[in-house]
């Protein structure tokens, strides 16, 4: 088999358990979960020969695996779907085949399976836990079996399958496809607990939001389309006189060249599934999906696709721009809101004691990250971030999954009323947890950017010199700052929730989770670890080149021009140490002792705090810029005043002017003139009702005699006057 | 006048009677026998065309399955197929008026067309190229998809054919 | 060209010669050639029907432990010559209220059907009618046109029993065209032609050797497509009297009969020209009189293995016998063509004996999941009929005299 | 050697045939056999015109005689969904002659 015919084939296998799954399995759980495993583990198997075979093949960048067959024919020209691998969906199908691997085996321990079905349980509500008899005949509370057991796995199989869609296709519009199908499973996810009245409002909210950006991309896409007639990468990116033309053309649009204009679509729609700002309130909602897996779902791989188009489509972005020149104005607008994203979600983080929400806004952060990165045109090292990021945030999120897990065991075993994801009500989980604790230290320190070990730093690092060296200091600065409040909101949380003594009973009894969860969390600690070194610069003192920087040359050499002639300089090093050190050492200082359950940072910072702790009010401006002058307008402008007031009056006037005119007139010339003839066209009209009603037969065949006569007609009439002629 | 000629109007007039016996008999099983001619003759047309395959299939097809379905259905409709009375509705002559300008029509506008008068040759013997219009039904660049379309419909056809005309029970309690 | 290699054509040839003396020019005598051919054919096969009558009464009687014809002629040859005189002098009865043309066309049209598949055999290698390219097509075609001799006969006689048994006799037909359509494709579509005679020349080996499954499926469906036994459901004697053939006598019904007959042989010839090489044999291409004697020795043994069917199986209930096409042998023939031109195409580039045996084991292995499929369908045990015991037969009973045998 | 004109005015005389029954014949299945000639007059127009283009042009037409093809399919098709709906008619009201069919009537 050709590495092509085993590209067609990688999607493939989810989207088959799904089918099986929601058509024929879906009542034996077992079965299904198989199924689906078994269609991952396919897919990760051609997505691991796939990569090795793109890493050894030479100048993979020029000649990447494609393959493509004619699909809709439009007129002349037919879209086609095709596949194509290239250095940079090679490193993407790398990771996403991992995380959803594990993701898959993860989910058969978090949603229980091999308990026993509860009592209470309820489709579309999480499971209670059930009552059985142990050994001693007492009756003890366990956790029990998610009641839609199969239609979880149908649906991440979907989101695998249109996740690998995604990585694997060689044109915009597969890529679209893969996208909505993953907006469309997003959108389930989120609501799989559907009878819970959050999980709806959580999931329309995600759509909606979504939609938003989805509709600017596909402008984008169109324009595009009609600009260029195709949508392949390799025809619009890989083509310079493409992309030059499209560079010098101007669009209609506030005086911005159609590549410009493009981009800016394009990258919309990035904002809207990477949870960029002005559109990132959907995200922290998300995680009233089922705890981890949804979440990281939304959080690692999804929101990765977001990432992958823009650095897909930097060609295009950056058309026009010299390393080291003036930035086009796509990546102006990329590093602006990327760097304020950046910083903006890093600081509500710090606020937040839900334990799932702190690493949702990490994840909006970290994403501000890459997209900044691009903005100041660090290509290689948004790549290798998203790689990084990705591995140590599936990781974060299981981890945090699985504490969640543990808790539900202690608040089931004590019976407290306690909210299981909060933060203040953990305490001392590292001796219940151990496998949970070491995994989430590291995937913690990574994000946080912990010194030469962790795959954090080395992305980090080169965003920064990427950052420092593209002369953009605003972005540098405020890069460095949602570094050292990542690292301090990570410390934060690990001190809160392993550190220290329990704060609760619940935090007592709860321990740790079953192999099935913890052995993604060691495979994917590995990767925090070991993918960082793959990309560790040359130039880095005291280590730079005992390995090479494989990863920059691999997917570096998907840019078309050299990368500028690095400056090194040591402050985005010194930078990032400090930062990293600094903010773990405070947050870990911080929160060393806290017995009770109140932040102890709250009284110090008051009402900034609060701002903090309610996401800078975004949700309520919405609600107050948006929802409510919408609601206003609707009801006291067009209701009251424009309906009621104006054409009301208007009409009741225009009325009783009639009144008074037709009084008059009725009397004078309706009855005695009006009438009579009324009368008469009543009547005629009659007769000819009567006359016509003899005609509607209900026959068909009379229909058609009239019909082809009237043809007959014409033709004659052609006949003579054309035909002849 | 040539051989083939002379068959060609034997033919074409053997046609056009029973055609037109198709829709004067007043026995609806004649007028479906004499469907069953006018269709064979249709077939000789084509073979005069040289298009030996359909004329191959439409005996196949019309006389094989659609007649014969069609007098089925008669035999199914038995009540009304001794009918004597007369089958065609009572204003029958505008109709047929309408029919002959038609075809006056037709025919005068086809007149004025220049290759009218064309000799119709005889063609190579591959002219009719099957194999050609095998692979050209099967293929994205030719015709695959009215083709699929065409399956697609006869599936339809075929299940909603036995939904309508099957004999719904009342249902046993 | 030697008289002895290839007589008939040598024939042709001559009689051809003879014509161009008279001064005829050689269209002309390529039309008389085939009116003389056409006539000669015919009339051979309805005397040939003579035979093959006394052939099938033999051989039923010996399945039945019975003699057969034995009195008339050496091994009782002449019996059915004596029968068919019989017939010709019986009487012509036409019913009052018959649709006369209907009524007459109906026996004509039976036999002329059958009489036309004739016309593409080819019966050696250069002994045929003519050479359409869609031979198969043809021969379905035509089979269509018994269909709608039947169909007459039903009507025309204006007899209930007589339309019910038309009724029954088409959808059958109608029905068992399906998968011997399909069935009939699998040869078209190894060969690559519809035409007969590029079939026969395109057998090396025999398709019954390539794909067993799809002629087991056509052989079922060309008995139904005869008519007979076990598929005789249109004129089962005792349920409907005769079926469409009620009102017919004479001459007429025994156009009917011989229709009949003839349609057995041509069926039997049919699957020998599609599966068994036709005329194909060690030195048929030298010598093509030798692929006529092959043929016929191929063919009676087709019939003779059609005479068996009959005469072991008992007639089908309408019930079974629909189930049997559309629940069995449709969906097995659509599997078959499936299989084989999936495998025919994975190994379109190796060699001709590895794809045969892969074939070969692929309709193997259809057939035996087949059959397992349907046992599972089967009711194993069936339910009793009557309630009572039966009275058994037995030495007491006054019709049977002990010892005296069966004779017949 | 024949005119195409033969095989026009054929075909043309054979649809008006057809037209009229359409328009004058009571009973449905009549009506659907007229709607049989039509079809065929059709397909006798695509094909001599196939003959035409094929002489014109020296090569194969491929177009006619898909067009032909597909005739024949919906022409199948038509009268299995016809006739079925003519016996489930029959059932119902007792009756295939569509002049009696008239729920329509205003």
């Amino acid at each position: 088999m050709t590495s092509e015919t085993l590209i067609w084939l990688i999607p493939l296998p989810p989207l088959l358990a799904f089918f099986l799954i929601v058509l024929f399995t879906n009542r034996n759980k077992a079965l299904s979960h198989w199924l689906a495993l078994i269609a991952s583990g396919l897919s990760w198997l051609a997505g691991m020969i796939v990569f090795f075979k793109a890493v050894t093949t030479e100048g993979l960048s020029e000649h990447p695996f494609a393959q493509s067959i004619p699909w809709l024919p439009t007129g002349n020209t037919s879209l086609k779907i095709g596949i194509q691998i290239d250095p940079l969906s090679a490193v993407v199908l790398f990771f996403v085949a991992w995380t959803v691997l594990m993701i898959f085996i993860y989910s058969v321990g978090y949603h229980n399976f091999g308990q026993p079905a509860g009592k209470h349980d309820r489709k579309g509500l999480p499971p209670e836990g059930a009552e059985i008899k142990d050994k001693n005949g007492k009756i003890v509370h366990v956790p029990s079996i998610e009641p839609m057991y199969s239609r979880f796995f149908a649906l991440i199989s979907l989101f695998a399958f249109a996740m690998f869609l995604l990585v694997v296709t060689d044109n915009l519009l597969t890529l679209y496809v893969g996208w909505e199908i993953m907006g469309l499973c997003s959108y389930l996810l989120i609501g799989f607990w559907y009878a819970k009245e959050s999980a709806r409002k959580a999931m329309i909210k995600a759509f909606l939001t979504t939609r938003v950006g989805d509709v600017f991309m596909l402008l984008g896409l169109a324009a595009l389309y009609s600009l260029t007639g195709t949508l392949n990468y390799q025809e619009i990116l890989g083509n310079p006189a493409v992309l030059e033309q499209l560079a010098g053309a101007l669009s209609p649009v506030l005086g911005l060249s159609w590549a410009a204009l493009i981009g800016i679509l394009i990258f919309i729609g990035t904002v809207g599934k990477s949870a960029q700002f002005p559109l990132h309130i959907w995200l922290p909602d998300a995680m009233e999906g089922p705890t981890p897996v949804s979440a990281m779902i939304h959080a690692a791989t999804m929101v990765s696709a977001g990432v992958y188009l823009v650095i897909r489509f930097f060609p295009l972005l950056s058309a026009g721009w010299e390393p080291g020149g003036v930035v086009t104005t796509p990546m102006l607008v990329m590093g602006i809101i990327g760097a304020f994203t950046a910083l903006f979600a890093a600081t509500i983080a710090v606020a937040q004691n839900d334990v799932k929400r702190v690493l949702a806004y990490s994840t909006i952060s970290q994403l501000g990250y890459m997209i900044a990165a691009l903005g100041v045109g660090a290509y290689a090292a948004a790549a290798f971030h998203l790689v990084t990021h990705a591995f140590f945030k599936a990781l974060l999120f299981l981890g945090s999954g699985s504490i969640i897990h543990g808790m539900e065991h202690g608040v089931l075993h004590t019976g407290e009323h306690i909210d299981p994801q909060n933060m203040l009500n953990m305490g001392g989980l590292r001796k219940k947890m151990p496998v949970t604790f070491w995994t989430f230290l590291i995937g913690g320190l990574a994000l946080s950017g912990f010194p030469l070990v962790t795959a954090g730093f080395w992305s980090k690092d080169e965003i920064l010199s990427g950052a420092f060296t593209g002369g953009n200091m605003g972005v540098f600065i405020a890069l460095a700052l949602a570094a050292l409040l990542t690292a301090f909101y990570t410390a934060r949380q690990i001190t809160l929730t392993f550190l220290g003594q329990p704060r609760t009973k619940a935090a007592e009894h709860a321990h740790e989770s079953k192999w099935t969860m913890t052995l993604p969390l060691v495979v994917l600690s590995v990767f925090a670890v070991g993918a960082g070194w793959s990309g560790i610069p040359a130039d880095f003192p005291g280590l730079g080149g005992l390995i090479p920087n494989w990863f920059e040359e691999f997917v570096g050499s998907m840019l078309h021009f050299e990368p500028a002639e690095a400056v090194h300089s040591l402050v985005p090093l010194f930078t990032s140490l400090v930062v990293a050190l600094g903010g773990l050492a405070l947050g870990w200082v911080v929160y060393r002792r806290l017995s009770e359950r109140v932040d102890p940072l709250e009284k110090p910072l008051g009402s900034i705090y609060t701002i903090l702790k309610n996401k800078y009010y975004v949700d309520e401006l919405y609600q107050a810029t948006v929802i409510r002058p919408a609601n206003w307008v609707a009801n006291v402008f067009t209701y009251k005043f424009l309906d009621q007031t104006i054409i009301d009056g208007v009409l009741h006037a225009i009325a009783r002017f009639g009144v008074w005119l037709g009084n008059g007139l009725r009397n004078i010339i309706d009855l005695p003139l009006v009438n009579g003839a009324g009368d008469t066209a009543a009547a005629t009209t009659r007769g000819v009702g009567m006359f016509l009603r003899s005609k509607q037969s209900g026959r068909i065949q009379q229909y058609m005699v009239i019909a082809i006569s009237l043809l007959v007609l014409a033709g004659l009439v052609i006949y003579f006057t054309v035909g002849i002629s | 006048m040539s051989g083939l000629q002379i068959v060609f109007l034997i033919v074409a007039v053997v046609t056009l009677f029973s055609g037109v016996m198709v829709v004067a008999s007043r026995k609806m099983m004649h007028s479906a026998l004499w469907l069953i001619l006018t269709l064979l003759g249709v077939a000789i047309l084509f073979a005069t065309l040289q298009a030996g395959f359909f004329a191959i299939v439409q005996v196949l097809v019309y006389i094989g399955a659609i007649s014969i379905l069609i007098i089925f259905t008669l035999m199914l409709t038995r009540r009304v197929m001794d009918d004597e009375h007369p089958q065609v509705i009572k204003g029958w002559w505008l109709p047929a008026v309408m029919a002959v300008i038609l075809f006056g029509l037709i025919a005068g506008f086809l007149a004025t067309w220049e290759d009218f008068q064309v000799m119709l040759n005889e063609l190579p013997a591959d002219a009719e190229n099957l194999a050609a219009f095998g692979s050209a039904l099967v293929n994205p660049a030719g015709y695959v998809i009215p083709f699929e379309v065409a399956s697609v419909l006869l599936l339809a056809a075929l299940v909603g054919a036995i939904y309508i005309a099957v004999e719904r029970k009342e249902k046993t309690r | 060209m030697s008289f002895w290699r290839d007589p008939i054509i040598f024939i042709i040839e001559w009689a051809k010669g003879l014509l161009a003396g008279i001064g005829w020019g050689p269209g002309w005598a390529t039309i008389v050639g085939f009116v003389i051919g056409a006539f000669v054919l015919a009339t051979g096969a309805m005397f040939f029907v003579v035979f093959l009558i006394w052939y099938e009464r033999k051989l039923i009687g010996r399945l039945q432990d019975r003699f057969g014809p034995n009195r008339l002629g050496p091994w009782g040859l002449f019996q059915p010559i004596a029968d068919m005189l019989k017939i010709f002098t019986k009487e012509l009865i036409t019913p009052s209220g018959v649709d006369w043309i209907a009524y007459n066309l109906a026996p004509i049209l039976s036999v002329a059907a059958v009489l036309m598949m004739w016309a593409v055999t080819p019966f050696s290698k250069t002994f045929f009618g003519v050479n359409i390219s869609v031979g198969i097509l043809f021969l379905i075609a035509v089979g269509g046109l018994g269909e709608v001799g039947i169909i007459l006969a039903g009507w025309g006689s204006n007899n209930k029993y007589a339309l019910v048994g038309a009724l029954r006799a088409v959808a059958q037909l109608c029905s068992y065209e399906v998968p011997f359509v399909i069935s009939a494709l699998v040869p078209v579509m190894l060969t690559g032609s519809m035409s007969l005679v590029d079939i026969v020349e395109a057998q090396n080996p025999w398709y019954i050797l390539v794909a067993p499954a799809a002629a087991l499926v056509f052989f079922i469906a060309s008995v139904a497509e005869t008519g007979r036994a076990p598929f005789d459901l249109a004129e089962a004697e005792s349920e409907i009297v005769a079926g469409y053939n009620v009102e017919y006598s004479g001459l007429k019904f025994g156009m009917f009969f011989v229709g009949e007959f003839l349609h057995a042989f041509t069926a039997s010839f049919i699957f020998v020209t599609v599966f068994l090489g036709g005329w194909r044999g060690p030195g048929a291409d030298q010598i093509p009189v030798l692929g006529l004697v092959y043929f016929m020795i191929k063919t009676f043994i087709v019939y003779f293995a059609l005479i068996l069917f009959r005469g072991t199986n008992p007639r089908f209930r309408i019930d079974q016998m629909m189930d049997l096409n559309w629940k069995v042998l449709t969906p097995l023939s659509l599997v078959v063509i499936m299989v084989i031109a999936l495998v025919d195409r994975l190994f379109a580039s190796s060699a001709d004996w590895l794809r045969t045996v892969i074939l070969l084991a692929a309709n193997l292995v259809i057939l035996v999941v087949a059959e397992r499929l349907i046992r599972r369908g089967v009711k194993t045990t069936r339910p009793e009929v009557g309630s009572r015991e039966r009275p058994v037969a037995s030495p007491d009973n006054l019709f049977i005299q002990p010892g005296s045998g069966a004779k017949g | 050697m024949i005119p195409l004109s033969w095989y026009l005015i054929a075909a043309a005389a054979l649809f008006c045939i057809g037209l009229f029954g359409v328009l004058s014949r009571k009973n449905a299945v009549s009506i659907l056999m007229s709607v049989e000639l039509m079809l065929n007059a059709v397909n006798i127009n695509l094909l001599a015109f196939w003959h035409y283009h094929t002489q014109l042009q020296g090569a194969g037409q491929i177009t006619p005689q898909v067009f032909v093809a597909m005739v024949f399919i919906v022409a199948a098709a038509e009268v299995a969904v016809g006739l079925a709906l003519i016996i489930s008619a029959y059932r119902r009201r007792e009756t295939p002659v569509v002049d009696e069919m008239t729920l329509l009537k205003g």
